[in-house]
């Protein structure tokens, strides 16, 4: 098991083009939205780090710009990184599906897509998972519907 | 040994006479018909509502449960009130079904299971026909039900009922080959297909011990083919309830669901009660040689105690195999049936007939 | 009338009108249940004439075996509204012609034919007999066509699992997406 | 003839491990006293619940009919469900000062989840659970309920 | 986009059944939409959503006590579990050391939790298969669990005995009393469901063998639990990353190579004793003390974003939140182990029977209101 520090220096020469985040509760990279699919593949594949497993992947409203959170995991290596990308066009936002990379991601990217309205290009299949298509992107923080959400 | 202290043939003989004396034999004969009709009709309802009525109970004392005991002492009415309910219960239409074979479905699995009950003995005497082919005809009736299912599965209109009358059209198709078949067994060594004399071979044994281990194997695949055959746990695949909700009845309701539920209960007894008949010595008490005073109470007991006494014990045993085991899947079924119970059936007809020409059979 | 006499014709009339709907059923199905019918009205008029073997035999294979057969064949292949077209009028002339034509030649051989009444009582046929006649090697015995009918019906049977077989099973496309 | 003994075997073993199946199931057959069967209703009156089970929300009120509860609103303010209301008026005391009190404590069961957050963070103990169980009601209305009684009064010394 | 019913008959030999949202073995409301060829299963579509809560978008205007009472009532087998990753997650934001105590009994409770739902699985996979018997002995068996819940949380199956900084209240004076009569009993009783069911002819038949999932696909899958164990992943949480008190116990993670429905069964057969095992190291030790840790009445988050992962009955349960700083969190994600569990369901039952597809669904045991949320 490496300590936090040994892994965010792994991570910075591996992937060079990520920004490295300090000072959180795992090793965090920051990643352009073209870039994602390529860190992800590289981290994944490298046997130093080999991160095996998506643990989680969530879709983000930061208000302005939408995001999404992948969270790796090595069993193997037992340790966790966190990959984050932002997307600032709210319209239209697409981002690299990492289906070929894990394809558990499927269900999630799915589900990202259909509560937050983000596009996953090369997703096999990708349809709205639990909302039918007259429903908004109900995790979206400007999402309004006043009939199912009563604020006390 | 005497075993005809209940003799019913000078019963039944009394009724034919007195009826012909007083009206012209074509009518006699209608009116004769007409008595028997009944007469198996209210039997027929009897063993339905007291078999579903004991099947509730054995599972639920199995399964740490009391069962019915609302309606009526130990809940002995409780079959009575959902037959009840049943009659008034709204036939649903369905969308698209073809209508007529919709509701001719159910009357061809009930037919099918009355024309059985015609052939069996009863007691000495006690039985509609004496056919002298009687284990053929009881087979020949029983493959007959089957058409049922299929109809119901197929104008339901319905995929899970389409798939649940498939499997159930497989099933019985296949597994009739082995009922037949360890039956066969036991004509080989009974020498005769005549239900009557079949039990009156038992005077001396029964089948069961008299055929040595052969007997015992084609019992055991009988008992499982039969339960194959009668669409019961754990051979129900046409209604497996956690794959095909209800199979082939999934669409009916009210009565015509009554009777595929009524037809399924009477051929578990008629299987039981041909097992009885062909294996245990049907209404033949239990008799030890040698033991006369023992034999002298078995005597005492009345034959149609004896015949539905051993039906009600095999009875229990398919009940008893419905609730302990999980179900087997569709090819292992066809498995079960062509791989292990064909062949040793086979090679068990063979070694019964060796027994048969060598005498070595008690 | 004897019960026998009143027995005859029910079947009888069940077998006439069956048989018409089996041919004139636009529905699959419903013409084969129509057959089924018809072929157990036949097993019952076995039954009056003593011939309970015959009788069995016939519920057996035709209605516990061939009918399930047939039925199981619609099921498989065809769908549950699919009715069959109204037959054209000439084809319908042609068929009608043909089929009484036939009927007139039965009906002549039938009325030429001087019935004489059976003398010997009804008998039961013996089991034993026709077991030991199936299986007898003699000039009045039927193994020889018994063996070669059940060495073409194995080899109907193996043609058949070979020409269902021809599809591969799904699992060996299994892969992973 | 080695696969000759696995078909035996597998017969063998596979009549041998339903026996032990049908043998469970049997014992439990010849033994009617594990039957579990509760015979509800008829049992009504023997049946205890346990104390702390989470039946619904009531205000207990002593012999004086008089209840603890302040009308301070955090009960309100915690139900995750928006199940209380808390309809507070004004009292004007001996000493002539206007004090909160509650007019009415509004509780929809049929909104309640249990959770238990407004009888754990009650500052005053006003608020518990009874074992009450049997909810059902015909009519969705009773499933509003009034909890302090009419009449009803604080508690001296509750504040 | 939905999958367009095509007409059945020769000439397109799919056929496709609905399987649910009404249906006895998809335990809840999930929705198969089954290509079959005969028998043949050719492909399996879950279609979602049909109680789908926005459990999520509800969390966002909660505070963070509230936000327990909903955890409970996503897999709802594993309630006491679910509400301990949120408290965890709390506790981890806020820096609080839990008393020892409260983990003592958080890790007993959470023992106990994965022994009935096990249990419940073990009643409904048999019911699945046909066996309807052990539908009764495994509701028997849980209840006994559930009088304990009841007991000391006031809640059978919905808990809601967990809290941030601790729990609700203390135990019920009886609790080690009744967990250790508990143990004794089902110890007693558990080779039943070995007699009826594990050692089966028929069931053994029906399982081996059936929607196998390997190592390599179970990893890639992120399969969970003892769905992911069975293939031979060693994936359990208190293992690698331990929480609560299961740094001072001992125990054994169930692996196994095989991957099919039997193992996944096995799995679960297995990590009922093992479970049986923690609570015996724990029960007698539980230490004295508070029953919860001095927690201000308003949570407020430090502003950052915290994960945490536990070992639910069914696998890895994540809980990601996101604060700013408020007293309701500004995004809770929470990584449902049935969620993912189910996305290879198409992989496994492809080629199977209609029958091993119910087996393969039981076998994953999937809860469907943690799948919507």
């Amino acid at each position: 098991m490496m300590e936090k520090s040994q892994l965010c220096a792994a991570l910075t020469t591996i992937v060079p083009e990520a920004v490295t985040v300090e000072g959180k509760q795992f090793a965090e990279l920051t990643v352009a939205p073209q870039n994602l699919r390529s860190v992800i593949g590289r981290l994944k594949e490298d046997p130093g780090l080999s991160f095996d497993i998506l643990v989680c992947l969530t879709g983000m409203d930061y208000g302005t710009d939408l995001g999404v959170v992948y969270h790796l995991r090595s069993y193997a290596l037992n340790h966790m990184a966190v990959v984050k990308t932002r997307i600032s066009d709210r319209e239209n936002p697409a981002i690299d599906s990492i289906c070929s990379i894990y394809p558990g991601a499927e269900f999630h990217e799915r589900e990202v897509y259909d509560l937050l309205g983000i596009k996953f290009n090369d997703h096999p299949d990708l349809r709205r998972l639990f909302l039918d298509s007259t429903w908004g992107y109900p995790l979206r923080k400007d999402y309004k519907d006043d009939v199912n959400i009563v604020l006390k | 040994m005497e075993f005809s202290i209940y003799d019913f043939s000078s019963f039944t003989a009394w009724i034919d006479q007195s009826l012909r004396a007083s009206m012209s034999p074509g009518l006699a004969l209608a009116i004769e018909m007409l008595i028997i009709g009944v007469v198996i009709l209210i039997f027929y309802a009897i063993v339905g509502l007291f078999l579903v009525y004991a099947e509730r109970k054995v599972c639920a004392l199995m399964q740490n449960r009391l069962g019915p005991n609302r309606v009526g002492p130990g809940g002995m009415f409780q079959t009575i009130a959902d037959l009840v309910k049943l009659l008034f219960v709204e036939l649903v239409p369905i969308k698209n079904a073809d209508k007529i074979l919709f509701s001719l479905a159910p009357y061809i699995v009930i037919i099918a299971s009355f024309m059985a009950m015609g052939a069996l003995p009863f007691a000495k005497g006690l039985h509609a026909i004496d056919l002298n082919i009687g284990v053929f005809y009881l087979m020949a009736v029983s493959s007959m039900g089957v058409v049922g299912v299929l109809l119901a599965g197929w104008a339901s209109n319905n995929k899970y009922s389409l798939i649940g009358a498939m499997r159930s059209g497989a099933q019985i198709v296949s597994y009739e080959l082995s009922v037949g078949m360890s039956l066969v067994t036991i004509v080989v060594l009974a020498g005769t297909m005549q239900l009557s004399e079949i039990v009156q071979a038992q005077q001396y044994g029964w089948f069961i011990f008299r055929g040595h281990i052969p007997a015992v194997i084609a019992f055991i695949i009988y008992i499982v083919a039969s339960t194959a055959e009668t669409n019961r746990g754990p051979f129900d695949l046409a209604e497996a309830e956690s794959e095909l909700t209800a199979g082939f009845h999934t669409e009916y309701s009210g009565i015509r669901f009554a009777f595929f539920f009524l037809a399924e209960y009477i051929n578990m007894f008629i299987v039981a009660a041909i097992a009885t008949t062909v294996f245990f010595g049907g209404w033949m008490p239990f008799n030890v040689y040698g033991w006369e005073g023992f034999n002298k109470v078995m005597n005492l007991i009345p034959p149609f105690i004896w015949f539905l006494g051993k039906t009600g014990a095999l009875i229990f045993l398919i009940m008893w195999f419905k609730w302990t085991f999980p179900r087997l899947r569709i090819d292992q079924l066809l498995t079960l049936e062509w791989k292990y119970f064909l062949p040793i059936n086979i090679v068990n007809v063979l070694i019964m007939a060796l027994i048969v020409l060598l005498g070595w059979h008690w | 009338m004897e019960g026998k006499q009143i027995m005859f014709a029910v079947f009888a009339i069940v077998i006439v009108v069956f048989s018409i709907f089996t041919v004139t059923s636009r529905r699959i199905l419903r013409a084969a249940v129509s057959l089924l019918m018809v072929l157990i009205s036949t097993a019952g008029l076995y039954f009056l004439l003593n011939y309970q073997f015959l009788a069995a035999v016939q519920l057996t294979l035709y209605a516990g075996g061939i009918v399930v057969l047939i039925i199981f064949s619609i099921l498989l292949t065809s769908q549950l509204d699919h009715k069959f077209e109204v037959v054209e009028l000439k084809k319908t002339i042609f068929s009608a012609l043909a089929a009484i034509a036939g009927f007139i030649v039965v009906a002549t051989t039938i009325l030429k034919h001087t019935f004489e009444a059976d003398t010997t009582a009804a008998t039961e046929v013996n089991m034993e007999v026709i077991g030991k006649s199936l299986l007898n090697t003699g000039s009045d015995g039927y193994v020889l066509p018994f063996e070669v009918i059940s060495v073409l019906l194995v080899a109907a049977m193996i043609g058949a699992i070979v020409i269902a077989k021809k599809g591969s099973p799904v699992k060996e496309e299994k892969s992973n997406k | 003839m080695k696969s000759v003994i696995e078909y035996f075997k597998g017969i063998y073993n596979g009549i041998k491990s339903l026996l032990v199946g049908m043998s469970v199931t049997g014992g439990y057959f010849i033994k009617p006293g594990t039957t579990l069967t509760q015979q509800y209703p008829d049992n009504r009156d023997t049946l205890v619940m346990f104390e702390r089970f989470k039946g619904e929300v009531v205000m207990p009120h002593n012999e004086k009919n008089e209840h603890k509860c302040t009308g301070c609103g955090i009960c309100e303010i915690n139900c995750p469900n928006g199940s209380i209301e808390v309809i507070p008026t004004t009292e004007v005391t001996e000493e002539g000062k206007k004090k909160r009190i509650i007019d009415k404590h509004i509780y929809h069961l049929g909104m309640c989840t249990f959770c238990g957050l407004c009888v754990k963070t009650c500052p005053s103990q006003a608020l518990a659970f009874s074992q009450e169980f049997e909810h059902a009601v015909f009519d969705r209305k009773k499933l509003t309920k009034v909890l302090n009684q009419p009449g009803s009064k604080l508690m001296k010394g509750v504040e | 986009m939905e999958v367009k019913e095509k007409k059945v008959g020769l000439e397109n030999e799919e056929y496709i059944i609905n399987m649910g949202p009404q249906h006895p073995s998809t335990h809840g409301v999930l929705r198969l939409v089954v290509a079959l060829k005969g028998e043949i299963v050719q492909r399996v579509e879950p279609h979602l959503g049909y109680i789908h809560r926005g459990i999520e978008k509800m969390c966002e205007n909660l505070t963070y006590q509230q936000i327990i009472h909903l955890t409970d009532r996503m897999d709802y087998l594993s309630a006491h579990i679910n509400n301990e990753a949120v408290c965890l997650t709390v506790e981890k934001a806020l820096e609080i050391e839990v008393p020892e105590r409260v983990k003592y009994i958080r890790t007993i409770m959470s023992e106990l939790t994965r022994i009935q739902s096990h249990q419940l699985f073990w009643a409904t996979f048999g019911m699945d298969l046909g066996g309807l018997t052990c539908f009764f002995y495994g509701l028997r068996d849980r209840e006994k669990v559930l009088d304990i819940f009841e007991e000391s949380c006031g809640g059978r199956m919905i808990v809601s005995y967990n809290t941030p900084g601790g729990l609700m209240n203390d135990i019920h004076p009886n609790f080690q009393n009744r967990v250790k009569e508990f143990l004794k009993y089902f110890r007693g009783v558990i080779h039943e469901y070995d007699d009826l069911l594990t050692g089966n002819v028929i069931f053994q038949e029906r399982s081996k063998g059936m929607g196998v999932m390997t190592k390599e696909e179970a990893i890639a899958w992120g399969l969970t639990g003892p769905t992911g164990r069975a293939s031979g992943f060693s994936c359990d949480i208190r293992k690698h990353y331990p929480y609560s008190a299961y740094d001072r116990v001992t125990f054994r993670e169930i692996l196994f190579d095989e991957g099919d429905v039997f193992h996944r069964y096995l799995a679960r057969m297995e990590e009922m004793r093992e479970s049986m095992n923690i609570i015996d190291q724990l029960i007698d030790n539980i230490p004295e003390g508070p029953y919860t840790a001095k927690m201000k009445p308003v949570i407020k988050l430090p502003e950052g974003e915290y994960f945490q992962s536990v070992e639910t009955a069914r696998g890895e349960l994540g809980v990601y939140i996101v604060s700013d700083g408020n007293k309701n969190p500004f995004r809770v994600k929470f990584r449902s182990p049935n969620f993912v569990n189910l996305a290879p369901l198409n992989l496994m039952a492809r080629g199977s029977k209609i029958a091993d597809l119910v087996a393969i669904g039981g076998s994953l045991d999937l809860i469907i209101p943690d799948i919507d949320r």
